[in-house]
């Protein structure tokens, strides 16, 4: 056991914090969200050029070969400074589908266009009502189907969406496809999120897809599916731990300037004793961040309690965090002059994102309900 | 003791009914329903106001003689629920709840006469300049001077969190005319036209994406003497009198169960079955009943004669609490659906969906404002800090 | 539309709080619980003295005439003062089933047994597993069955039992029946409850019992039950706002005189804080028992609503108070050397008595998400 | 990074385990499962701690050269997680825990020879004396004096909260030898066999129904200078070493590991498709998970011989309150049941039900002395403080 940064992950973090401090402002995050797109190709080739779109993916795939520690630390910078660029969808969501699924040829094309910044993708994989299939035919496949709250769909060039191709009455197998999202047979009901980014509502019908379109094989691509939505959401609570930190600093650096009654706000015991709880609350998520990412790479079930767990725990802190941050900078805190709003906008984006808080209690409940379970340790959880 | 209403208090509910349902249009209570913000515009409010004019019910916790209904606190109750239960649009509580008893209390006979019929007629449209950038919980610091000059005071300086100032005509301020003694002691209360040369408004934008809020900064204003309520250097006496009514003076329960009712409809349509939604549901219907219950044991004490004591704090500090629960629970019972936004405001003149899509689209933003609720007006560490001296007397 | 206590009322609160304060202080208290049967027959004789054992009856019943109002006033006195007598079983619970129940002669005799002292009853409701029947026989009835958790029976000569008394499907009638604590058939295992009350387990195995012992008519008294134990769990409510506010005032005098580095606790922002939310649920659990109180005489509805929502609310009140008086009293709150833990356990049965917090919130829950219903002001409701 | 364990640790393991099965006998299992208060009776856990001394694992937390084990900090961790599911009984840790390494930083040679060894075997139990009735939060305000008499100090005062005095033979306590300069120095650091004569002990009943707490009355008592601790007057500076320990220096995760899956055995067994219940269980298991991996961070950080920070305060904050935690939702999730009464003490000594029924009227004890978690120790307040300070730089 050994849960030290080093050296590499210290510059690394360094780096990230350094660059987005120097070009990464609260004026710049409201310039992005206003404008048309909602990102920035300059700032995502600096991505690029800085090696943080390849960070994940394996050397021999034009990767960086970094590990799940690296996405974290990036995503928790992300989180800190209101990167609102689609890393989540097209690095960790359809990037993580095509390294785990992808032939070697489907790898070195498709990784390669995201390390160097030339694609933007996104994976619709939530079925609205009835489940997308994909109808084998003789030029390969027609799928049909609704996807909703796609994240970065209507800035992705490609959208990897996700489609039952069992044939017959129980073979469930599900395929992911790469979609180009100017296929014929394909809506996009494009919306703004509450956090400043884009997703869309996307209809199928009867898209015609040759049959490379399916990514790797045949085989039931679900286990892997579920496995990627869990290191999105492991990226997605280090964000979170990101914007939660931001928020602690802001507010115990607002209470030692704001005066009134003739004293610095952080003089009154009332408001020091909330402002340990926000510290603690952020170290208990960071805590938990921690554990999901490190179980990444474990057995389905560990990996599961561990990161809905910490899906359920931070966004509790979370809650918590972004509350009491505003209450205690007053009004001000209540209005877009502070980048307070931008914080707390994204934190409850990431409640209700990929299942909700109480989503993932109820997930983590039936886990530890256990007690074999609920009595292991930590180590011997993740070992 | 008994909580049952008398037949005159039935019979009065039912008028109250029939005027509402005259009087409260779909489009208004559309309106009402899809404002993200505290407070519906006044272009819209103004006409249900007009209406409420015409039937001698714009001002009804006046005295009579200024136009008030004469209502017995039942009745006023009565009036709150009933228009909370309509949809009705309040329009500009500054004018009818704090201008109006102020100068009623504190006014020059012209001021009275000036001012009084056009807030009960609606033609003014006030505004309220207390709090400045420096100055929030600490009023009493305010910095914004108005130097007497023969028949005027000439004001410099800024307000800050001036609700509608932007659809406002007149605003009424607190100034310091003097530095000498106690901060409190060098105060004014002023009363000023915003078409005066030298007013800028510069507009605040809430994290729920509502323009509610303004600064409005005073460049050498020359505001008439005749403006000033009160002595010079008392306006504190008047300011904490305002106060009193500010803090929850005004019964919530109407508007507070109207948001709730709007939550359980959109809870029995989008998650019915969902336990902890239902039991959170209960949590806040029972914190607004045991609310409820206090504030018409306010009433009965009135009714007979008795000082309720230190509640108004109690009452601001739980509402505000309440309310905020009521956006929260609305946000989270909507899922991942609560998360989809649109920019522009205000969003009954923008949208056109399926209304429970609709109404999705406002429960975000009106959580992001609703934050506020625990902060304007006295945050809930102030009304604490209150409430520790006057209700445990510590 | 009148919330004003009237003079009669005000004068009953003062003299019960003076006796009780004058004859049942911590240390009465401690003693009559430590006792062998922990209840005490001179200070029961002195509450008859005192018209309280008749209080909520009707005066042509050998009773005072006393309303809800005047019953939550005593209750609540009770509460203040840790009053361990079997009130709630004799009177609330088996005397209201005997004034609603029973027959002109039935009523005379029990009620006046009950209002003098001579009687102590209970009332057995809560079937354990199957549901106790009486069967119809030449010489009366024979009732088997199981009941649990009976208030009061170990001390109680007479209690009042709850059966079937429907014949063949379909015919659910629920009769009251009268029964010697000592009847062949009976058998009794009674227990302390955390608040040092007594209660018992009853098994009823072919209980033999005379047609008279059926209370009133053949009628089902289902509905009867029900709002007598809405009665009892308003009594009670009031009974927890006694407690409730004893624990409150105790944690402002004990902050005022408990010096710590050089000044009281009370002058210590975080604590001022903490008790001004204890005070403030004091005064909302306060309102909350006389909703409740007083909509017990409305139509089922809404008078389920308003116990069912002063037992919940009351319940978290009671929570969050007993917790915190006990931790700003520090480690002196945790122990018997002070009342504060007897007022916690108090509080802590009544949470858990006649359904639990979360049941009644539950309850509440269904009756309010009526839209229409959750728009209605409580005058309305209860008018 | 990694979280896993090495080969080593896993055989390790394997060793405790097998020592466990073999030292752990049910009888002992059943007096951990009904211990409603703090602590297990020594008479019990004495056996498993002379299992340990004869195993040489009786203080695994001291150095070698004194007897200690040393393990890893995972193999520490692994142990205490072992003996937490085991249901193993530690044994005084107020000795091991507290004596031991104080004596190692501050004792005489004499001293360390006298009390390691009879410490590590078990022939001593040792209490703390700091608390007095005056003197609880703010410990520096104490007052029990001890004068200067030749080769003896005359001891006398009172000193409270004293944990299994009742069982002790030797209490370590902070004694007043000086009222000049700040209070903190004129303290002194004593070892007082509890045989002497001068002393009473009066037991504290815990609203639980336990004896563990006791008052302690020094009257004249002659405690020889060989049992002062460290220069005379210097005492505090003893104490506040002692201090980081007390302050959730231990690792608690074992511990409330163990009562955490006996709360999901009985919920599983009382109320398996219970919604909030679940939630409420899932709620608590995750504040476990986090403040585990804070506790291996602390682990980690001392691995790589960095200090981990003002973080021992954040420890028994949140493991207290967590602790709470357990023991409220198990009284939640019993209902009614949970309300049945027992008097006598211990549990295992006088009930003969259904291990069900046996486990359901230890519930409520184990809360109601619980509420001491938060307040022993350093209350919740007092570390909030002091994380004011430390974490949050206020």
């Amino acid at each position: 056991m050994n849960l030290q940064y080093d050296t590499e992950q210290i510059i690394l973090r360094d780096t990230a914090e350094g660059f987005l401090r120097e070009h990464y402002n609260y004026d710049t995050y409201r310039r992005i969200v206003a404008s048309e797109d909602g990102w920035s190709r300059e700032l995502w080739d600096e991505f690029a050029r800085l090696g943080w779109l390849g960070l994940p993916f394996a050397v021999d795939d034009g990767g960086i070969g970094g590990g799940v520690i690296e996405a974290a630390i990036l995503m928790e910078a992300f989180g800190r400074f209101l990167v609102v660029e689609p890393y989540l969808p097209t690095v960790l969501l359809a990037g993580g589908l095509i390294s785990a699924l992808g032939s070697a040829a489907e790898r070195k094309a498709l990784i390669a266009s995201v390390s160097e910044g030339r694609a933007r993708l996104a994976f619709a994989f939530a079925d609205r009502g009835t489940t997308t299939t994909a109808r084998p035919d003789t030029r390969g496949f027609s799928l049909t189907g609704a996807k909703s709250f796609v994240i970065g769909a209507p800035i992705a060039d490609t959208v990897l969406v996700s489609a039952r191709i069992g044939t017959g009455a129980g073979d469930n197998r599900v395929g992911v496809f790469v979609v180009p999202t100017n296929a014929t047979g394909i809506a996009t009901r494009p919306f703004r999120t509450v956090d400043g980014r884009r997703a869309a509502d996307i209809e199928l019908t009867s898209v015609a897809l040759p049959a490379r379109a399916l990514l790797g094989g045949n085989e039931d691509a679900s286990a892997t599916i579920d496995r990627v939505i869990d290191h999105a959401i492991a990226g997605l609570s280090a964000d979170a731990v990101g914007a939660i930190g931001a928020m602690v600093g802001a507010t115990v650096e607002y209470t030692k300037t704001r005066v009134q009654f003739g004293q610095p706000l952080a003089k009154f015991q009332a408001l020091q004793h909330r402002m340990v709880r926000m510290r603690v609350n952020e170290e208990e998520a960071r805590a938990s961040a921690l554990f999901a990412a490190l179980s990444l790479e474990g057995p389905a079930g560990r990996r599961g309690r561990a990161v809905s767990g910490a899906k359920a725990k931070i966004g509790r802190c979370a809650r918590f965090v972004h509350q009491d941050a505003i209450q205690l900078h007053g009004a001000i805190g209540t209005t877009n002059e502070l980048p307070l709003g931008a914080y707390a906008k994204r934190l409850l984006a990431y409640e209700a994102l990929f299942g909700s808080t109480r989503d993932h209690l109820r997930r983590y409940g039936s886990l530890i309900s256990k007690p074999e379970i609920a009595a292991e340790g930590l180590l011997a959880v993740a070992g | 003791m008994d909580i049952g209403l008398t037949a005159q208090d039935r019979a009065f509910c039912d008028e109250v009914r029939t005027f509402l349902s005259e009087h409260v249009p779909p489009a208004m209570r559309r309106a009402n329903d899809l404002t993200t913000g505290f407070i519906v515009e006044p272009d819209v409010s103004i006409h249900f106001h007009r209406a409420l004019a015409r039937k001698g019910w714009s001002v009804p916790n006046w005295p009579v003689e200024y136009g008030g209904t004469g209502w017995t606190p039942v009745q006023r109750y009565i009036f709150e629920i009933e228009c909370g239960r309509a949809g009705a649009a309040p329009y500009n509580g500054a004018g009818t709840q704090f201008v109006g008893p102020v100068l009623m209390r504190f006014g020059t006979q012209q001021q009275k006469d000036t001012y009084l019929p056009r807030i009960r007629s609606g033609e003014d449209h006030w505004a309220q300049g207390y709090s400045e950038p420096g100055s929030g919980s600490d009023l009493a610091s305010l910095k914004t001077k108005a130097d007497s000059d023969g028949d005027d005071y000439v004001v410099n300086g800024q307000k800050i969190w001036t609700t509608m100032a932007h659809r406002s005509n007149r605003i009424f301020a607190l100034v310091r005319t003097s530095n000498v003694g106690k901060r409190q002691e060098g105060i004014t209360f002023l009363l000023i036209d915003l078409d005066l040369s030298g007013i800028t408004i510069r507009p605040i934008i809430g994290n729920g994406g509502d323009h509610e809020f303004n600064e409005v900064f005073f460049d050498n204003v020359r505001v008439p003497k005749a403006g000033r309520v009160g002595e010079e250097n008392k306006g504190w006496e008047v300011a904490k009198y305002l106060l009193e009514f500010e803090r929850g003076g005004t019964m919530m329960a109407g508007r507070v169960r109207a948001q709730f009712a709007k939550l359980a409809r959109m809870i029995a349509a989008r998650c019915p079955g969902d336990p902890d939604i239902l039991v959170r549901l209960a949590e806040v219907g029972t914190d607004i009943d045991s609310m409820e219950m206090i504030d018409l044991s306010v009433l009965s004490a009135h009714q007979a004669g008795s000082n309720p004591g230190p509640i108004s704090s109690l009452l601001k500090l739980r509402w505000s609490e309440i309310r905020q629960a009521v956006t929260e629970l609305a946000v989270d019972a909507s899922g991942e659906d609560a998360l989809r936004w649109v920019n522009e405001r205000p969003l009954y003149e923008t949208l056109q969906l399926p209304p429970e899509d609709e109404e999705t689209l406002a429960l975000m933003p009106r959580y992001l404002n609703g934050r506020a609720f625990t902060i304007m007006g006295g945050t809930t560490e102030i009304q604490t800090n209150i409430l520790a001296k006057t209700l445990v007397n510590l």
